[in-house]
């Protein structure tokens, strides 16, 4: 069985093969064979040449999270959306339009309006959660295209709280 | 002794103190809020009452419906764990006229140490050192200007009403001063619904150093050892231990009396803690009083012996302190690192959301109070500590040693916390040397990016990925059962008819 | 120090080492029988090598599979944890037969002290006071008749090669005598492969008082205070506590220094307990070295702040002891509760299957070294012990009352457990005055039945089972996800593609 | 919605009605209304007239199991089997001649032979389990009719190992 998935922002690819009641783990040019035991819906017990690892792991919509030996790692699976990164630079710059919140939260404060000018770094929202105030700059030269929020609206880091166009 | 205390917040500490209720055989009336219906304080109560909506404001620091929910179950006490009402004097100041015992200070010595200047003045005329700062009017925003001034920059705006970080900032030049002032009073009437603000002098390098200290009502004071919190982000402690590996002990028996002073100065009673700030030359000067149990009282828990929540409670109750100062000793020592929720790669920021799976570290010697759960919801309203890993051991060696095992075993997914930042600086050697100033994140992480993973590791992990796949494939998409489960607890029991038949 | 170490055992206790290890940085090996894939020492060590059937016969006791398995993996000591290998003489000197360390006595002391007979003799000699009891030769049957006859009724018949119980007998009267030398030598040899027991006087109402000794390579050999140990059922223990309500300091001083005689006169090395026991006019008699790590070690951690396996691997490693007796104090109480897989109402039989859940106590004062986890299979072929939970408080009734809530708050569904039985017994009034002889069961728990259930609780129970049959109605018979869970964790990820195609 | 179960060996009804985001519990003639919440699969939080209950429970093919407050309790579901002990005498004293051990374990000895007589509290049989031993003993006089089991076999409490018949 072949899997493909996101990690570290690249594609990998993995296989797994059942022989003898092992796993056969392949990954490139590498191949393992693994003693595997699912010990509850969270934690899998992996035997590997004589090592002992034992995996932390829970999924979202979003990824899969996975800790091992204390490391975490994420990893996702292939989608249009994540496979539209390798298109660079285009992308990043279009992205820096769309302002969004850094992490859930409640809008403080709004400081432009609509069609102001606004300069690289300027403040022009301050976002609070967890009783931390997070003041959102731009990253570029611009001008305000729309404000979707306002002073007391919870807003998510999907939601575009202000549209930016660049003059 | 009380028959019932309300426990006027939320997270680990509401757990922490509704457990020593319990063990006392009092019963513990919770509070939540709307988003908290589900959280742990409210599983581990005797007793729940909603008080409103997830907004602090209208919930935890709303200081009419928490009174009335202590009158309505019949709590003698409330205890404010810390932060919300914890050093509100009105609140305190209100509990007195309704009867209901405040299980901390009183309101005329809250007022005063909450005061921070007139604290401040206080301290200085009996003879305390304190850090030059400003004394006058607060109201006018050009006398902040001419204060600033005579102090001399590097100054720095701290919040009269409350501690832990909330509305500092340093300001180097007159021109950044009037900004840090606004956003510095927004989050203080944010956090403690006060905005007043003040200034004084920002000393570089220095040790944040505090003394525990206990006071009953019958003018008996110990001071149960110091608690060294250097290691601070954006002033927001985040490692902290006992001993300190700054202080002899000539040096700590006179910051000790000094801090048991500043409390009968302040005519304080129950648990309070007195902060120094400790510069190079080991002078230390006066900060202020923490009017509360603090976040890193468990420290002092593992070094006396003495469980803090209990002697707030015993005093709160009139019993005299059963300790003199020569009975206590400091043994071992002990670390807390707090766990936050938030993402350390996305420039620290606040990390809110569903906790899919929580391993809880255990182990002789470690200790984890905890607020979480897995499946919790995190909320945005609240602070964002989770919980926090206290160990004890020997020596301050053994007790990092400890400490990075049990960072290592601790393990929260589903959302971002601070865990892998805390385990490198654990393990960072100039923490083990022990030269832990207050810029020690600052100098030795300024640009802090999780450690490289083990290549093997990320072999793994796409393994697990790929198992999980697996998994889902054989269960056709439903909850997986492990391979050994031969029945699901679920299809089983309790048929039920329709119309009420037998 | 050692770069690796295999641990010879399962469960609670090789979990309890494999962290210590962990902690010192070196590689924790773990070996599991068939039975014991999915046990979480196995999870907990960082390498694992099975080593046979789930009988302990063919894995855990094969003293040639133990043995190659450290070789294979390169490891420079053995830790063997209680039971199994632990005071197994042939073990120890196979051990230093091969190079490997055993972490633990030396052969000689080990063959010394395992032998109670010549131990008897050898303390006898000493001039330590010991129980009456046979010193003859033990292959004849009728040899032990007349030897019953010379110490008078009633005589105890106990294994020579063991503890913990295992094929102890009273005998009131010689007609019971052959009966119970056969059962006893049958579990002595299941226990320990060893059938050979002896008798000796049986003292009614004693307490069970044991000094923790540790004794390093270069004769330096100290104590760490008593446990009392009681409170036995079938004579295992089932709580302990330090320290013992029945000592002065006086005593306690006499008895450790006898206790450290015995350890010298034994020529014994690195962690032991010396059994005693106390009799109503406070003599005392030398019982037994236990040449172990006890099941009850974190009693004495607890108390003493000193970590007995970080103590075990470093003198094993050829480290001096670190600190002196005169150094050494006894700091509040602890006690320890065994939470044992067995069914009090079904005459305390063991309890085997799988923990369909587990909620772990924990806590401020409140340590859990568990070996099972939520979903886990507890086998029929080892040790009833599942975890200890143990507390530490300022003083003994505090103790107590942390106990208390530490049990109602430890939860195993799925087996039965002794935790209800726990709860009762430290609850008990006799308990808390310290009444506690080695018939304290039998007394005041002659015929123990669970407590009677409150009412309200009956009905809230056949509530919860109302909503679960609800819950896997809405469910459709499958796993039921929470009414706020919008995704299952289970649905999401990997495609798979068949042929190896991207 | 009416449920029935079987808790301490005797027949109770409960219903459950929801009403306003809250169920109402029916038990016999009392009611109440409670505020539940499920906080994992395991867990239910409960608040009832402000009290704060927190259930933990589990089932598996026999029972469910449940712990409330430190309590345990054992639910089953009405079946044939469990409302024929309404039986009585008749079936305990069938049930005596079914000799099955008392908890999973192995068999160590086997005392009796197939024909041979046996008298009340003779013993039969040793079985271990977790190295405790434990003697199973008649509970009334007979002849053991076939013994179904040897040294050395591992039993469930379920299966018989012996059946005896009167004389």
């Amino acid at each position: 069985m072949d899997y493909e998935f996101i990690i570290d922002g690249a594609l990998a690819e993995v296989s797994l093969d059942k022989k003898e009641e092992k796993f056969i783990i392949s990954l490139g040019k590498n191949s393992f064979k693994a003693d595997i035991c699912w010990i509850s819906e969270n934690v899998i017990s992996l035997l590997l040449g004589g090592k002992s690892y034992c995996l932390h792991l829970a999924s979202d919509k979003k990824q899969t999270h996975i800790n091992i030996n204390g490391y975490y790692f994420y990893i996702k699976e292939p989608s249009d959306e994540t496979l539209d990164f390798a298109g660079g630079e285009q992308a990043s710059e279009k992205d820096a339009l769309f302002i969004k919140a850094p992490m859930p939260g409640k809008v403080i404060k709004i400081y432009v309006k609509e069609k102001q000018d606004v300069h690289k770094n300027q403040t022009l929202a301050v976002v609070e959660a967890m009783k931390m105030e997070n003041e959102i700059k731009s990253s570029l030269e611009g001008q305000v295209k729309k404000i979707n929020a306002a002073p007391g609206d919870l807003v998510d880091p999907d939601m575009v709280l202000i549209d930016l166009e660049t003059k | 002794m009380f028959k019932k205390i309300l426990i006027a917040n939320r997270g680990e500490i509401a757990v922490r103190v509704i457990k020593a209720c319990q063990e006392l055989g009092i019963t513990a009336t919770a509070v939540y809020s709307e988003a908290d219906r589900s959280s742990l304080h409210v599983q581990s109560a005797d007793e729940a009452v909603y008080v409103g909506a997830a907004p602090a404001g209208e919930s935890y620091l709303n200081i009419d419906v928490i009174i009335q929910a202590a009158k309505d179950t019949g709590c003698e006490a409330i205890h404010p764990g810390y932060g919300f009402l914890a050093e509100n004097a009105e609140f305190v100041l209100r509990c007195e006229e309704e009867g209901i015992v405040f299980i901390g200070p009183n309101s005329k010595a809250m007022k005063l140490v909450g005061d921070k200047i007139r604290s401040r003045l206080a301290m200085e005329k009996a003879g305390i050192t304190i850090i030059p700062g400003m004394k006058g009017d607060l109201q006018d925003p050009s006398k902040y200007i001419s204060e600033a001034e005579i102090i001399g920059y590097p100054v720095m705006v701290k919040a009269s009403a409350g501690g832990g970080g909330k509305g500092m900032r340093i300001v180097y030049k007159e021109a950044d001063l009037r900004p840090a002032l606004e956003a510095g009073k927004r989050e203080a009437k944010a956090a403690f619904g006060n905005d007043s603000v003040y200034l004084e002098k920002y000393i570089e390098e220095p040790r944040h150093v505090e003394f525990q200290v206990l006071a009953d009502n019958f003018g008996n004071t110990v001071h149960i050892f110091e608690r060294e919190c250097s290691i601070q982000r954006r002033h927001q402690k985040i490692v902290e231990e006992s001993p300190s590996v700054a202080l002899e002990t000539d040096l700590r028996e006179k910051m000790g009396k000094v801090a048991c002073k500043v409390i009968q100065v302040s005519g304080y009673n129950n648990a309070g803690t007195v902060e120094f700030l400790l510069d190079k030359d080991k002078k230390f000067y006066f900060l202020e009083v923490n009017a509360r149990l603090q976040v890193e009282h468990p420290v002092t828990e593992l070094i006396s012996g003495i469980d803090l929540v209990l002697q707030q409670i015993e005093i709160a109750a009139g019993k005299k302190l059963a300790f003199k100062q020569k009975g206590l000793q400091q043994k071992g020592h002990a670390i807390e690192c707090r766990i936050y929720a938030e993402d350390p790669q996305n420039n620290f920021l606040p990390s809110s959301g569903k906790v899919l799976f929580l391993k809880e570290p255990s182990g002789p010697g470690v200790r984890f109070d905890c607020g979480i759960y897995s499946g919790c919801d995190v909320p945005v309203y609240y602070d964002p500590i989770l919980a926090k890993l206290i160990v004890w051991a020997e020596n301050r060696d053994k007790a990092c040693r400890r400490m990075l095992k049990a960072l290592a075993d601790c393990v929260v997914l589903g959302i971002k916390t601070n865990i892998e930042f805390l385990k490198d600086l654990i393990g960072h050697p100039r923490f083990k040397e022990g030269k832990t100033t207050t810029n020690f994140i600052q100098k030795n992480f300024p640009d802090w990016s999780p450690p490289e993973k083990p290549e093997n590791l990320k072999e793994l992990a796409l393994a697990a990925a790929a198992f999980n796949s697996q998994k889902s494939s054989f269960q056709g998409g439903g909850y997986g059962a492990e391979p050994k489960e031969v029945y699901s607890p679920w299809t089983k029991l309790g048929k039920w008819s329709i119309g009420g038949g037998k």
